[in-house]
């Protein structure tokens, strides 16, 4: 199915923003708010693990029903999961697309990763694992 | 004169090569020239394989041409007020900054701010052409005053913006907010964009395709014919107390 | 120890009397001295004019109105673009510099003193930050009072003592080196959208008119025996017909100060306009120039507008909406609790425009018609009138009636019947000059005392040579020599050393900041006073032990202490 | 013992009213912060010494070592990137200047992917705004559109606006009508008087419609814009007028969506109209605690906010060709220096790709997503808790951070200034 993916602050993700080696980094910032009955479209329950494709990439991440978020519509917090697939396109602004963003999301039995893997991925070395 | 410049291989690719001096006036003097490497001062022979042919005694009879990976080669043209210069390939940002007179031909696609406040002479871009083609600089002066901007592909969003004078002309579509705050002259898209002409104060906009997004603040006045067309007429931009006229064939409110 | 010796200097320096004498100046350890040794450095003079370093009287270079002028600013950068070079940084923009354009720049003119024209006590720090990279020269700031909450309470109680407790606190508080009031009580009433026409409209909520608050503070002032007096820009800046309310204003002032005025008024031509309305706009600097001329306790300065593009900038934030709703450019307005505000437009001045040409005319008429040039100092504002690059080619104008009368033929036609400028037939000395640009602005802020404005053993060696030989230029018909002449100097000298030669700053300085801290009796300070402490908590959103700027902000701190009358 | 009055370095709304009780050498409690600004205070797991990375591990080098090695690889760089600048205090963003000026380089901070669009509206448009203060004091209409204070500043609503009591309000939580505009109803629009949910990307259209409807046009505007109803516009445009004192707070939700600077230019422009009727202000919600210094320091040091190219010597500033998102993606840099930020966290993956591929040295107390493409990482101390220096508040005040407890770590400032001494050194010889 297609949304259209926002991203934004949290509470969440600003208090453990100041750690990101933390699992509670990484939980926070790879899950993917959704409207209950996209859930149920998909059939998601609260916690399974999703796919979200955009434009230039994938990612596994967690849903979770939230209600601020509407039909059609997910939001992720800031972080480096909504970052592995937002596109790098700043419309000459120097500010990417952060909170428009379409993606494809899809049930998966994968699990998220953590964050040095994805950092891994791209070619980084994980510090403190 | 004919001047060639066929860009070497570079060793670090990716830095911008910031080439002002490539200006047809300039090369009457001879090509003894300097460009910029990110920080680094380098002769035009450094980086580019430079021939000559005849000879020309002003800028009008001087035509630069440029091939070979162009596409990192910013500012080519800038201040540019008479002569030729064609790119057979794509060219960097900032082509034809400040432009005053003679031609610009890019046969491949023009990055950002191509012909930006230019004032006269002419510029035509067979490919694409990215953000803020013929638009004004930060800080929201008057853009581009005078001259033509041609594009035979698409361009990117915030195309015109700031138009005060000149012709702009798109065949293919363009992107979000062409022709944004603008205040002259004459912008046509004959394919489709989104919400063109916003905050528009003055001068005409054209949209030969469908106007998607259109701002709830123009005023339909009804329908024209134009050039075989039959378009609507919308005044505005009505927030801005705007004297603009937009024209498009469709449009679709974002309701 | 570094000793210079300056030798064959045609010295002109007013606040001694000399005038045109060529002598030698020995400087020892960034102080003037009778003589130094042989071993001193020797620059030779040749003759050339020789004066105490400029001092600037009003003028905006630091602070947060000014760096928003910059931010906001995009296009002005685009002009006075430099790279870094040897000991200098790089440097960007015309009417907004940056800081060290700034710097540079008045250093290259012969300038090494300063005075900010406004600052924001809550900001204050912001200045401070921006004075340590302004390294050529020292400087000051005038702190903003108008709109001031316990301020006003106070007059409301007919409590001056207490209004200048508060001035007091807030001076030691923010390091500030005077009062200045801007648009008095109209800030204030602009945080509501809504202005105060003159001197006796009350102020929303607070009952109190512009006239006591002018009237309490130089009291206030007095008591507290600053060194400058209150800096005042009148209420209702830039409408026609607005002389009758500067009249009125410098009306409420007494002569309370032996050594200096009693009030500073700045940026004058702003404040002489007459008429109705646009349409019938005219100058109005003739009764000025009068009355100033029969109160030794005013002085004021030109604020000289020249043609060409400028950013306006001004505490009085009601007047700058005006003017953008007269201009439609881009607008900003930055209101500071309990205190005050701020406006920002660009504007261009044109010689075609009428209303502009009057402007310009006025500004000279002033400095012209008024008898003593100890009475009217040479400013523009900077930059509102134009930036202060523009120095010279006023000084050229005051000098030459020869090339106002060119400059005048360049005007709207219809500005001869608005203004007297054409009939005045006088020009300025390069005496007369020295007073506007140095000696009579060190007095007027009171810091000749401190070893600024004069070149007297003990003063500060801050020494402008011009490469001007004044008995060989006729400034009336050679006025171009001396724009150029004042332009950039042979040398400039500041602290003891040259820092300036040619047109070109040659190394990297230190800046000195001048501040006052009035000494008061324990019951008057409003650090241990229970209402101030508890109105500050409840109102401000600053704690106040965060709210005073602590003196690592000061790159050299010049406190000036001052004993109060309370 | 415990530090009154300390300043929290997390948010634009740099509180300076916490306490913060040490004991130890350790914040043991933090009062009076929300908890973002607790958990920032209470924070551990730094970074012990400066780090290395030599092939596929970590190795541990001394401060000396790790500034040389620093110095040289930017000053090696035909176009080195300094960015990040944030989360620092001023006078380090200041040596971070004068070093971007000496290597030419481009300097840039997270206000091009934060606020940076509101930077460009602003240079187009202006900017009616004000300290918070005022807005405490007078405020009978306050808007947050496109921003969630509740999670991204969350005393912002107790100590200015929904729970702060003001001079000149009577009954402030009654008297002072609160708006939401959002494509999402956050916890913040459950506090609102009014909630406006917008379709996504129709703030522009909702902005210019309200504007005509302030110039009393509201009969030429669609039944429906982006979602709202035209009634709702009227009465929100009525509220606004209406209102003694009105102030806007916006956040990214304007920045980050379709249209960028042109949405805040077109809030801007509103509030300039509304202008024409009462008094009414507008004001960005910053993110970072020092986010607005770094624009204040860029500016009067070089005369732009970010995005400042000094490749040529001279700055240029092209926001979208000299910002760090663009210059990363574009592959146009061959170094890195990243100072109080993590962009590896917050740029898209193609930006990260490139600095896998260059030279990155990082100033930053923790381990963090960046560190994983650093060549070199520098703990420092954290301004506000170990360090002390100046920082602008969201709304141009500035405050001096203190500092609550005593480390062996060197602030940025210190580090930088030896950095930029190495590099006179080298460029002198």
């Amino acid at each position: 199915m297609t949304f259209l993916m926002l991203t934004g602050r949290t509470v969440n993700q600003g208090v453990t923003v100041e750690n990101k080696t933390s699992a509670e980094y990484a939980a926070e910032t790879s899950t993917c708010f959704m409207h209950e009955f996209d859930m149920m479209e998909l059939g998601l329950d609260d916690r399974d693990t999703v796919r979200v494709t955009g434009a230039c990439g994938e990612v596994v991440m967690r849903a979770a029903a939230s209600p601020e978020v509407e039909m059609g519509t997910v939001f992720v917090p800031y972080g480096p999961y909504a970052n592995h697939i937002v596109a790098a396109g700043t419309r000459s602004t120097g500010m990417p697309d952060f909170k428009s963003h379409k993606v494809e999301i899809e049930p998966t039995d994968e699990e998220p990763k953590l964050v040095h893997e994805l950092m891994e991925d791209l070619g980084g070395l994980a510090y403190d694992r | 004169m004919k001047v060639t410049l066929a860009m070497k291989p570079a060793a670090k690719g990716f830095i911008p090569i910031e080439a002002e001096s490539i200006v047809p006036k300039n090369f009457l003097a001879g090509t003894d020239l300097l460009v910029w490497r990110g920080n680094r001062e380098l002769r035009l022979d450094e980086v580019f394989s430079v021939s000559v042919e005849g000879e020309a005694d002003r800028a009008e009879g001087v035509e630069v041409v440029l091939s070979g990976e162009t596409f990192r080669l910013k500012r080519v043209g800038e201040y540019m007020d008479g002569g030729k210069i064609t790119v057979l390939g794509g060219i960097g940002m900032h082509c034809g900054n400040f432009m005053s007179g003679g031609t610009i031909e890019i046969h491949g696609n023009a990055d950002g701010w191509l012909g930006r406040e230019m004032a006269g002479g002419t510029i035509i871009c067979r490919g694409d052409a990215a953000d803020y083609c013929a638009s004004g600089y930060r800080g929201g002066r008057k853009g581009m005053k005078g001259g033509t901007v041609e594009v035979f592909g698409h361009t990117g969003d915030f195309l015109a913006e700031s138009l005060a004078g000149g012709t702009v002309v798109v065949h293919g579509d363009a992107g979000d907010m062409p022709g944004a705050e603008m205040r002259g002259g004459t912008l046509v898209v004959d394919g489709d964009c989104s919400r063109p002409a916003a905050n528009m104060k003055g001068g005409s906009c054209y949209v030969y395709g469908t106007a998607r997004g259109m701002l709830p603040t123009f005023k339909k006045i009804g329908t024209v014919q134009h050039e075989g067309r039959t378009l609507i007429q919308f005044a505005g931009d009505l927030a801005n107390r705007g004297k603009g006229n937009l024209f498009v064939k469709g449009y679709e409110y974002l309701d | 120890m570094t000793e210079l010796l300056v030798k064959n200097a045609c010295v002109i320096d007013p606040l001694r009397g000399i005038n045109a004498e060529v002598m030698d100046i020995a400087i020892r350890d960034g102080k003037i001295v009778e003589e130094v040794s042989d071993a001193a450095e020797v620059i030779d003079a040749r003759g050339m004019l020789t004066m105490p370093g400029g001092v600037d009287s009003h003028t905006h270079i630091c602070g947060t109105k000014v760096n928003f002028g910059r931010y906001m600013s995009p296009e002005d950068m685009r002009a006075g673009r430099t790279p870094r070079r040897g000991p200098l940084h790089a440097t960007s923009g015309y009417s907004v510099p940056t800081t060290y354009g700034n710097s540079y720049r008045y250093s290259v003119m012969g300038y090494t003193t300063l005075l900010e024209g406004a600052m924001a006590p809550l900001e204050a720090r912001h200045t401070h930050e921006e004075f340590t990279y302004t390294p050529l020269q020292d400087t000051m700031a005038n702190t903003l009072f108008d709109g001031n909450w316990g301020i006003m309470e106070a007059i409301h109680d007919g409590d001056i003592k207490r209004v200048a407790a508060i001035i007091a606190w807030t001076l030691s508080a923010v390091k500030g080196f005077g009062i200045k009031l801007t648009n008095p009580g109209g800030t204030e009433a602009w945080q509501w959208g809504k202005n105060v026409s003159c001197i006796r409209d009350p102020v929303p909520y607070f009952e109190v008119t512009p006239a006591e608050i002018i009237r309490s503070v130089v009291e206030a002032n007095e008591l507290l025996h600053l060194p400058h007096s209150v800096h005042l820009h009148c209420n209702n800046l830039g409408t026609p017909g607005n002389y009758s309310c500067t009249l009125g204003t410098f009306g409420l002032i007494p002569d309370l100060n032996e050594k200096r005025q009693t009030l500073y008024a700045t940026h004058v031509q702003f404040h002489a306009y007459g008429g109705s309305g646009w349409k019938d706009f005219c100058s109005k600097s003739e009764p000025i120039a009068r009355y100033v001329d029969m109160r030794p306790q005013i002085v004021m300065d030109m604020g000289q507008v020249m043609f060409g593009r400028t950013t306006t900038m001004t505490a009085d934030g009601p007047m700058e909406f005006n003017l953008y709703r007269l201009h439609h450019e881009k607008w900003s307005n930055h209101d500071v609790e309990l205190e005050t505000g701020s406006g920002i437009i660009p504007v261009i001045y044109r010689r075609k425009n009428l209303v502009n040409s009057i402007m310009w005319a006025i500004g000279l008429e002033l400095a012209l018609l008024t008898k003593s040039p100890w009475q009217c100092l040479l400013t523009t504002d900077n930059p509102n009138g134009a930036p202060f690059v523009k120095y010279p080619e006023i000084i050229g104008l005051l000098m030459s009636k020869k090339y106002r009368d060119a400059e005048f033929a360049t005007i709207h036609p219809d500005t001869e019947a608005r203004v007297p400028l054409p009939a005045i037939e006088r020009e300025l000395d390069w005496y007369e000059i020295a007073v506007m640009t140095r000696a009579g602005q060190a007095r007027a802020l009171g810091i000749q005392d401190l070893g600024k404005g004069h070149l007297a053993p003990g003063a500060d060696a801050d020494v402008a040579i011009y490469p001007l030989k004044i008995d060989e230029v006729d400034p009336s018909a050679e006025y171009q020599k001396v724009i150029d002449g004042f332009s950039r100097t042979e040398y400039t000298i500041k602290r003891g050393r040259v820092v300036a030669r040619r047109g070109d700053c040659l190394v990297h300085g230190t800046n000195a900041t001048f501040w006052v801290k009035p000494k008061v009796p324990e019951n008057y300070d409003m650090g241990k006073d229970p209402d101030f402490i508890e109105k500050f908590d409840r109102y401000y959103t600053v704690r106040m032990s965060n709210y005073p700027v602590q003196e690592e902000y000061l790159a050299r701190n010049r406190c000036i202490e001052t004993e109060a009358d309370l | 013992m415990i530090v009154k009055d300390a300043v929290c370095p997390f948010c634009g709304c740099l509180c300076d009213d916490i306490e913060v009780e040490v004991e130890e050498g350790r914040v043991v409690a933090v009062t009076n912060a929300c908890e973002l600004g607790t958990t920032k205070f209470m924070g551990e797991k730094r970074m012990k010494n400066p780090i290395l990375r030599d092939g596929d591990r970590w190795k541990d080098i001394t401060y000396d070592e790790a500034v040389r090695y620093a110095a040289d690889v930017l000053l090696e760089a035909e176009r080195p990137l300094l960015y990040g600048w944030s989360g620092t205090h001023g006078e380090a963003q200041c040596v971070g200047v004068h070093m971007a000026e000496l290597i030419r380089g481009v300097i840039d901070n997270t206000s091009s992917v934060c606020h940076g669009p509101s930077i460009l509206a602003i240079q187009e448009v202006g900017h009616p705004g004000c300290t918070l203060g005022v807005v405490k004091n007078r405020a009978d209409l306050v808007i947050y559109w496109g921003s969630n204070p509740i999670d991204a500043h969350p005393r912002h609503l107790s100590r200015y606006t929904r729970y702060a009591e003001g001079f000149f309000l009577e009954n402030a939580f009654r008297d002072r009508k609160v708006i939401v505009i959002d494509v999402r109803k956050t916890e913040t629009a459950n506090i609102a008087d009014e909630f406006v949910q917008i379709r996504p990307g129709g703030d522009y259209a909702v902005l210019s419609a309200l504007r005509a409807i302030v110039q009393g046009k509201a009969d030429t505007i669609p039944r429906t814009v982006a979602g709202v109803t035209r009634e709702q516009l009227v009465r929100v445009a009525n509220l606004c007028m209406n209102a003694k004192f009105g102030a806007v707070y916006f956040g990214l939700g304007l920045t980050m969506t379709q249209g960028k600077y042109k949405n805040i230019r077109n809030a801007i422009e509103l509030v300039s109209e509304l202008s024409r009727h009462t008094k009414f202000t507008i004001s960005a919600m910053r993110g970072h605690y020092n986010v607005y210094g770094s624009n204040e320091v860029n500016t009067w040091m070089t005369g732009y906010p970010f995005g400042i190219d000094f490749s040529r010597g001279i700055a240029f500033y092209n926001p979208g060709e000299t910002t760090a998102v663009d210059i990363l993606a574009r592959k146009e840099c061959d170094a890195a220096l990243i100072v109080g930020s993590d962009p590896a966290a917050h740029f898209p993956r193609k930006c990260l790709e490139h600095l896998a591929d260059i030279p990155v040295v990082q100033l930053d107390p923790y381990p963090n997503a960046t560190t994983a493409f650093c060549n070199v990482q520098i703990p420092v101390a954290v301004t506000g808790i170990d360090a002390e220096g100046t920082a602008y508040r969201m709304d141009g005040v500035p405050i001096r951070t203190r500092k609550v407890l005593s480390t062996d770590y060197l602030s940025d400032e210190e580090v930088l200034a030896r950095m930029y001494a190495r590099m006179q050194e080298v460029l002198e010889q």
